[in-house]
């Protein structure tokens, strides 16, 4: 009989799950964020810095200020395991909670992204991948509710060659060069490719594929064949474990530091420190700073960590994922705080964060008062731009810190503003979208 | 009322060795239309490996098969079991996992031709047929008296009752020749005497020829119309049972020999088959 | 006495062959389906159809599909996600290139297309058994996720490789695809297809070919003397395996997330499948989704289950409670019943039909 | 390919020595299976779990040799606790259900793991160097060389112990037959204590060699992966096996990468190592050094 009990205890668990969906009850002045985010699983430990730093930060705010226009601003995480099926059952669980449902998603995986792009448009939720996510969704006009800010993987691509260029004392003495990608062969790993080969014909480069089959711990052959073949200068499209795993076989097969570049989710201190002393002279590209000596960064320390608050511990605060973290999240609440100068001082629905997010200008100016100086670049979207025009930085890891090696670098709009276009037209093809008319949209 | 016919299957100088060790010599055999035939002989004689060889389990280095008219080298088991050669094994080989009725209605498998769509509506053409074939499946439970265990998986079933399945299975082939590799091993003299009805009773009402390796001399000598005798992979005897009684080859084969069983411990033999 | 056999005589063998020779199973049959064809969509939630009946029905059809290999057939296999891959794939394909094709149709090819993949992959099976085999199907699983991820033609050449659900519809306007799709629609769509695959199922192993592949599994050396061919049954069982699996597949791809590349369907997902046949019943098609069930459900109720009872705890410990209970319970119910959850189920009814006597 | 012979040879050392690494890892399956017939699937996750604690002892200001031996001690009573609360309850069960149950295990260890230890990657250098060594032009890894030193001697002392010792020989025994176990005198439930435990240092071991490599962190659990294909190589229950299979899949993933994969577009490795194994099995079912699966009526 025990046993039987026992299933019968299952069978009540999981008709338990039918009352789930509908959301609880919430205080009516409250704006209400999703937060999908991974701590545990294979990419937990760069997962878990970059939620930490968008945590503090609207524990600060609403520390600081009591939220955005007087509106307190409430999030729930939810572990996706960086798993697509579950970031989905994420996003299905809490796009209803609050008083006007989610006002926004940061899926935080391109594999999401994708995932997302529908659903959340049909429900009217912008999708905001900060640096990741389907890089031609920068065109507004086919995707409405999917937002790339401040630059795609493509544009990162361009910005890297640019540095190159700059490095070699002009873009022109690429000329017969070989440039190398190392990249985990899924889907975000790919990103860049198009880019790069574009580029290699403009430029005369010769462009070396090196795919790393996930998760990326085995990579001895890859790094024969780049001993082999000498690329003069080396990208990396990594994740999680592969990155460190990557930088120890760069320095195994003895290839200078410096000319290995990653892509911005390659370059922080999970990705350098298991390396120990190999990653020393390791680039990697990024589009904020990191360290604590910003004003956002020293606010979260007094408001949060001082009142023994926080989610990490104070050394952690300022690493790069926990900054980037904080941009998302200075982003998201930017986003709302300019739909609420058109909609009121209210909780707002997902399509006026739209709005908001369509409209967002976070000006020089604008990121003194927010005590961002040096900590992030200005951007504007638009309908049709939601990219809104970001630079690039190359930073560089001493053994100690990361520090920036370039100026900020603005890739080459003109071009990638043709390649989103092209793609996403191919894209509303497949799909039976008629994309807007942004003149028509004001 | 059955006759002994003329040859249905004849092995002719048959010789199987594995390594170095031969199994079998250079031995023939005929087998007759409607016979019981009894195969003999002390251990390790030969007599499973003369059975696997003609059902094509084994492949025998030289020598051949002509099965009604058609001499073949070796034979596939599944060309035998459509020819009509069915068997049942020393170490009872059924299919545990399934219920008794499941195991008898498995002998109807190449009687079935339903493909796998019609299987897959199964109302209409493959109900039918699974019908009537349940209803010969029946037949065979009635006879075999076992209708009390229809539903029950096999694994469970005592030993004795584990062979009658597999001779159901076997009889469910509606087989011309059947091989019965030591039918009653591990049984007491009920469960013995019931097996010899049934074994005169197929060979009787089916017409069914028998070919059968049996230890229990007493029953062989009762059941059999013909005995033949293997001695260290040759044939050292063939004719009617009070013939081969009095053949001094024979007695000089089985002296000191005493009159013992190949399997005491029948049930890890199966096991070890089963992990085969 | 709920559960009373007595008085329930059975006139003919074909109604001793019933798929539900008991009545009150009959009833609780048509109970189950009239829940799930008219309670559920009237009631549940776009996250309870969505993100749980769904998966649940898809990873069930998928789960199906293994059990007819692994449970009936004995051929254990991991290559489950290299077959729902392939249905998926071949579904975009079809989809993009005929875009006039009716997405039943579709799916039906996209089947066929994985059946085919099955038998090639089947052939090793003839000669390897056991952990062997579900090693080596790891090659067929390893090798079609690095195919799909790497020919761009079979994702249209779209830059990152993923594969996302043009929108199709049923009967002119009822869209079961694609994002604007009601969720009712798409959860009536996926569960219809289940039903009838699982009614096909039952069909095939209750009958002839059901009984042959059991006889391998149990003993291929005694099947191989009654007269069954192994190479061909095992390589059928292959090619309705896959069959089953490309279809999940593709409808995880079209009606589930809606877009996806080709790691979605990587080792994980294949391991997940055998979970779930092993913990609900081998050689049970009513196992195939009590474990769907066990896998599916129950990390998302012990997900949810804190919040429920209205703890907020951070979400790191509860997933890793969740996962540490999840094994656990694993354990547990192997311990109580090896058999899996379908054995479970019989027992239980063997113990209501005696119920209240205690013999 | 020929025109550059050192560099083939380069890639042949490269492929021996990260043979080494999946080899270290299969051993771990091999014990198992071999002296109970339950394929482990925990393996993967006891590596990780092994090595979080060794590192997180580290962490806590441990000496080396201290959180070595702690870690051996906390992987023996695993051992124990998977006998008494998993093993004992289900003995004469199918494998695949034994399988199944180690499933359970490993989602538990998973868990637990990160419970205790904390998601994040802890970096592992226990002192091996890692600068490139060029010899006569060919490129061998210092810390992979150590890595293979390390592996070679473990096998060595497993092999001792197998052979030498009463328990070893006992252990051989209970491989060829249960039955045979009683007769040697030790009852199972103790020789499954041993080979868990000794699969667990066997982990630890592997984990520690890993771990100074990848850095350790939850990934640690899917070098099983890179050990199934050596497993169908050399055969579950044979622990020489286990190291030849690693070689040859070692060799032979990377000598397809380098010189086929470009064709293919690259990232062959993995399911090439699965294919290299599956044709050696249509040559030998039971893998080059397994036992024999005799089929008889």
């Amino acid at each position: 009989m025990r046993l039987f009990k026992t299933l019968l205890a299952v069978m009540a668990a999981a008709v338990a799950v039918s009352c789930l969906g509908a959301g609880m009850a919430f205080a009516q002045n409250e704006q209400f964020i999703p937060r999908l985010v991974y701590r545990t699983g294979p990419y937990a430990p760069n997962g878990i810095p970059f939620a930490d730093g968008y945590a503090d930060y609207l524990d600060m705010i609403d520390a600081r200020v009591g939220g955005v226009g007087g509106v307190k601003i409430t999030y729930e995480e939810c572990e996706t395991g960086y798993n697509n099926d579950k970031g989905v059952e994420c996003y299905e669980r809490l796009k209803n909670k609050g008083p006007t449902g989610a006002s926004l998603v940061d899926p935080l995986s391109t594999g999401i992204t994708y995932a997302l792009i529908e659903r959340a448009t049909a429900d009217k939720i912008p999708v905001v991948s900060m640096g990741y996510g389907r890089a031609d969704a920068s065109d507004g006009a086919v995707f409405p509710y999917v937002f790339t800010l401040p630059a795609t993987y493509w544009a990162q691509a361009d910005a890297l060659i640019k540095y190159v260029g700059e490095q070699m004392g002009g873009l022109e003495k690429l000329k017969d060069k070989k440039i190398g990608l190392v990249y985990i062969d899924i889907a975000y790993g790919k990103e860049p490719i198009a880019t790069l080969e574009k580029l290699s014909q403009k430029y005369g480069y010769t462009f070396l594929k090196y795919p790393v089959s996930a998760p990326g711990i085995e990579q001895s052959a890859t790094w024969l064949q780049i001993r082999q073949q000498r690329p003069d200068w080396l990208f990396m499209w990594g994740w999680g474990v592969m990155n460190s795993t990557a930088i120890k076989g760069a320095a195994s097969v003895g290839y200078p530091m410096d000319h290995f570049i990653g892509v911005w989710w390659s370059g922080s201190e999970p990705d350098v420190v298991p390396a120990g002393t190999a990653a020393v002279g390791y680039k990697s590209g990024t589009f904020h700073a990191a360290g604590q000596d910003y004003g956002a960064i020293k606010d979260i320390l007094k408001y949060v960590y001082d009142k023994n608050g926080g989610h990490t511990t104070r050394d952690k605060v300022g690493e790069v994922l926990y900054n980037r973290g904080v941009i998302n999240a200075i982003y998201d609440l930017e986003a709302i705080r300019t739909a609420q100068g058109k909609f009121g001082k209210k909780p707002l629905k997902g399509e006026e964060v739209q709005w908001g997010y369509e409209h967002l200008d976070i000006t020089a100016q604008r990121i003194t008062e927010l005590g961002s100086d040096g900590l992030m670049v200005p951007i504007a979207l638009s309908c049709d731009n939601h990219e809104g025009n970001g630079k690039v930085r190359i930073q560089q890891w001493d053994g100690q810190h990361w520090k920036f090696v370039s100026d900020w670098i603005q890739p080459d709009r003109a071009m990638l503003t043709e390649m989103y276009k092209e793609s996403a037209l191919s894209y509303a093809k497949e799909k039976g979208i008629t994309p807007r008319d942004c003149a028509k949209v004001m | 009322m059955r006759r002994i016919g003329e040859p249905i299957l004849t092995a002719d100088q048959i010789t199987l060795a594995f390594g170095g060790i031969t199994a079998l010599n250079g031995i023939s055999i005929e087998i007759r239309r409607h016979e019981i035939l009894a195969i003999i002989g002390p251990n390790g004689a030969g007599k499973t490996s003369m059975l696997n060889v003609i059902n094509g389990f084994y492949h025998p280095q030289a020598g051949t098969i002509t099965w009604k008219g058609e001499t073949r080298r070796r034979m596939r088991p599944y060309y035998a079991a459509a020819a009509g050669i069915s068997r049942t094994f020393q170490n009872v080989a059924l299919f545990r996992g399934m219920t008794t009725l499941d195991n008898v209605m498995t002998g109807r498998l190449l009687r079935m031709h339903r493909n796998f769509l019609w299987q897959a509506i199964y109302f209409g053409p493959a109900e039918r047929e699974e019908l009537a074939h349940r209803a010969y499946a029946e037949r065979i439970i009635d006879f075999l008296e076992i209708q009390a265990i229809r539903k029950t998986p096999v694994g469970r079933l005592p030993y004795g009752l584990q062979k009658r399945v597999e001779l159901g299975r076997a009889l469910a082939m509606e087989p011309e020749l059947l091989l019965l590799d030591e039918p009653m091993a591990g049984m007491n003299v009920e469960e013995k005497e019931d097996m010899c009805r049934f074994i005169l009773d197929i060979n009787d009402e089916f017409g069914t020829t028998i070919a059968l390796i049996e230890h229990d001399m007493g029953v062989v000598m009762d059941i059999s119309d013909r005995v033949v005798v293997l001695d260290y992979g040759r044939k050292i005897a063939d004719g009617p049972p009070d013939e081969v009684r009095a053949s001094p080859e024979v007695i000089a084969a089985y002296l000191g020999e005493p009159h013992q069983r190949e399997d005491h411990a029948a049930p890890q033999h199966t096991a070890a088959a089963q992990r085969g | 006495m709920l559960y009373r056999e007595v008085g329930q005589f059975k006139a003919s063998y074909a109604a001793d062959q019933a798929i539900f020779p008991i009545r009150q199973d009959r009833w609780l049959m048509l109970g189950a389906l009239a829940v799930a064809y008219f309670v559920i969509p009237a009631t549940g939630s776009e996250y309870w159809l969505l993100t749980i009946m769904v998966p649940f029905l898809v990873y069930a059809l998928a789960a199906l599909g293994l059990n007819l290999l692994t449970g009936y057939a004995g051929q254990v296999s991991l290559g489950t996600g290299g077959f729902m891959a392939v249905g998926a794939f071949a579904t975009y394909k079809l989809t993009t290139v005929f875009p006039g094709l009716n997405i039943v149709l579709a799916l039906v090819l996209a089947g066929i297309i994985a059946a085919l993949v099955g038998v090639l992959f089947g052939f090793p099976s003839l000669r390897i058994k056991g952990f062997y085999l579900a090693v080596a199907t790891l090659a067929s699983q390893f090798f079609l996720i690095w195919m799909f991820n790497k020919f761009p033609w079979f994702y249209n050449y779209s830059a990152s490789g993923v594969i996302s659900a043009p929108p199709r519809a049923l009967f002119g306007q009822i869209y079961v695809t694609g994002a604007e799709a009601d969720p009712r629609a798409k959860y009536l769509f996926v569960l219809t297809v289940v039903v009838l695959l699982a009614l096909a199922a039952k069909g095939l192993v209750r009958g002839r070919i059901g009984r042959a592949w059991m006889a391998i599994r149990d003993m291929d050396v005694a099947a191989e003397i009654i007269g069954i061919r192994p190479l061909r049954t095992k390589l059928l069982a292959f090619a309705l395996s896959s069959f089953y699996c490309g279809i999940a597949g593709a409808m995880w791809a079209f009606i589930y997330t809606s877009a996806v590349e080709a790691s979605a369907f990587e080792i994980d997902r294949s391991f997940q499948i055998l979970f779930m046949i092993i913990i609900g019943g081998l050689g049970s098609i009513l196992g195939s989704f009590l474990g769907a069930g066990f896998i599916v459900l129950l990390p998302i109720f012990l997900d949810n289950a804190p919040r429920l009872a209205g703890l907020e705890l951070p979400v790191n410990l509860v997933t890793n409670l969740q996962t540490m209970i999840f094994g656990a319970l694993i354990i547990f119910f192997l311990i109580i019943e090896p058999n899996g959850l379908a054995r479970l189920w019989v027992i239980g009814k063997e113990k209501l039909r005696l119920w209240p006597f205690p013999h | 390919m020929w025109d550059n012979p050192e560099f083939v040879l380069e890639v042949v050392i490269g492929g021996l020595l990260s043979g080494i690494m999946y080899s270290l890892v299969a051993l771990g399956f091999v014990l198992i299976f071999k002296a109970s017939g339950v394929f482990n699937f925990a393996q993967g996750t006891m590596v990780l779990f092994a090595a979080l604690t060794f590192v997180g002892l580290i962490e806590r200001g441990l000496p080396i040799w201290m959180a070595f031996v702690i870690a051996v001690v906390v992987m023996i009573l695993l051992a124990v606790a998977v006998e008494r609360l998993m093993l004992r309850s289900l003995v004469n069960q199918e494998q695949i259900i034994l399988f199944m149950a180690t499933i359970g295990l490993a989602f538990f260890l998973d868990g637990f793991g990160q419970l205790v230890w904390g998601g994040d990657v802890h970096p592992l250098d226990i002192g091996i160097p890692k600068a490139p060594l060029i010899i006569g032009g060919v490129l061998v890894n210092e810390f992979d060389l150590v890595a293979a030193i390390v592996a070679g001697s473990l096998v060595a002392a497993l092999a001792l112990f197998f052979q030498r010792t009463a328990i070893g020989r006992a252990l051989r025994a209970v491989a060829d037959d249960h039955q045979a176990a009683q007769s040697v005198g030790i009852p199972l439930p103790t020789i499954w204590v041993i080979v868990w435990s000794v699969a667990g240092v066997v982990g630890l071991v592997a984990g520690i060699m890993w771990g100074s490599n990848l850095g350790v962190q939850f990934s640690l659990s899917l070098v099983a992966l890179k050990a199934l294909p050596v497993l169908m190589l050399g055969g579950f229950t044979s622990v020489p096996g286990a190291i030849v299979g690693g070689l040859i899949v070692g060799v032979g993933e990377k000598l397809a990468e380098v010189f086929w994969g470009p064709a293919f577009g690259g990232a062959i490795e993995d399911w090439f190592a699965y294919a290299l194994a599956l044709v050696f099995l249509l040559f030998r079912p039971q893998g080059l050094f397994g036992e024999r699966i005799i089929e008889r009526v």
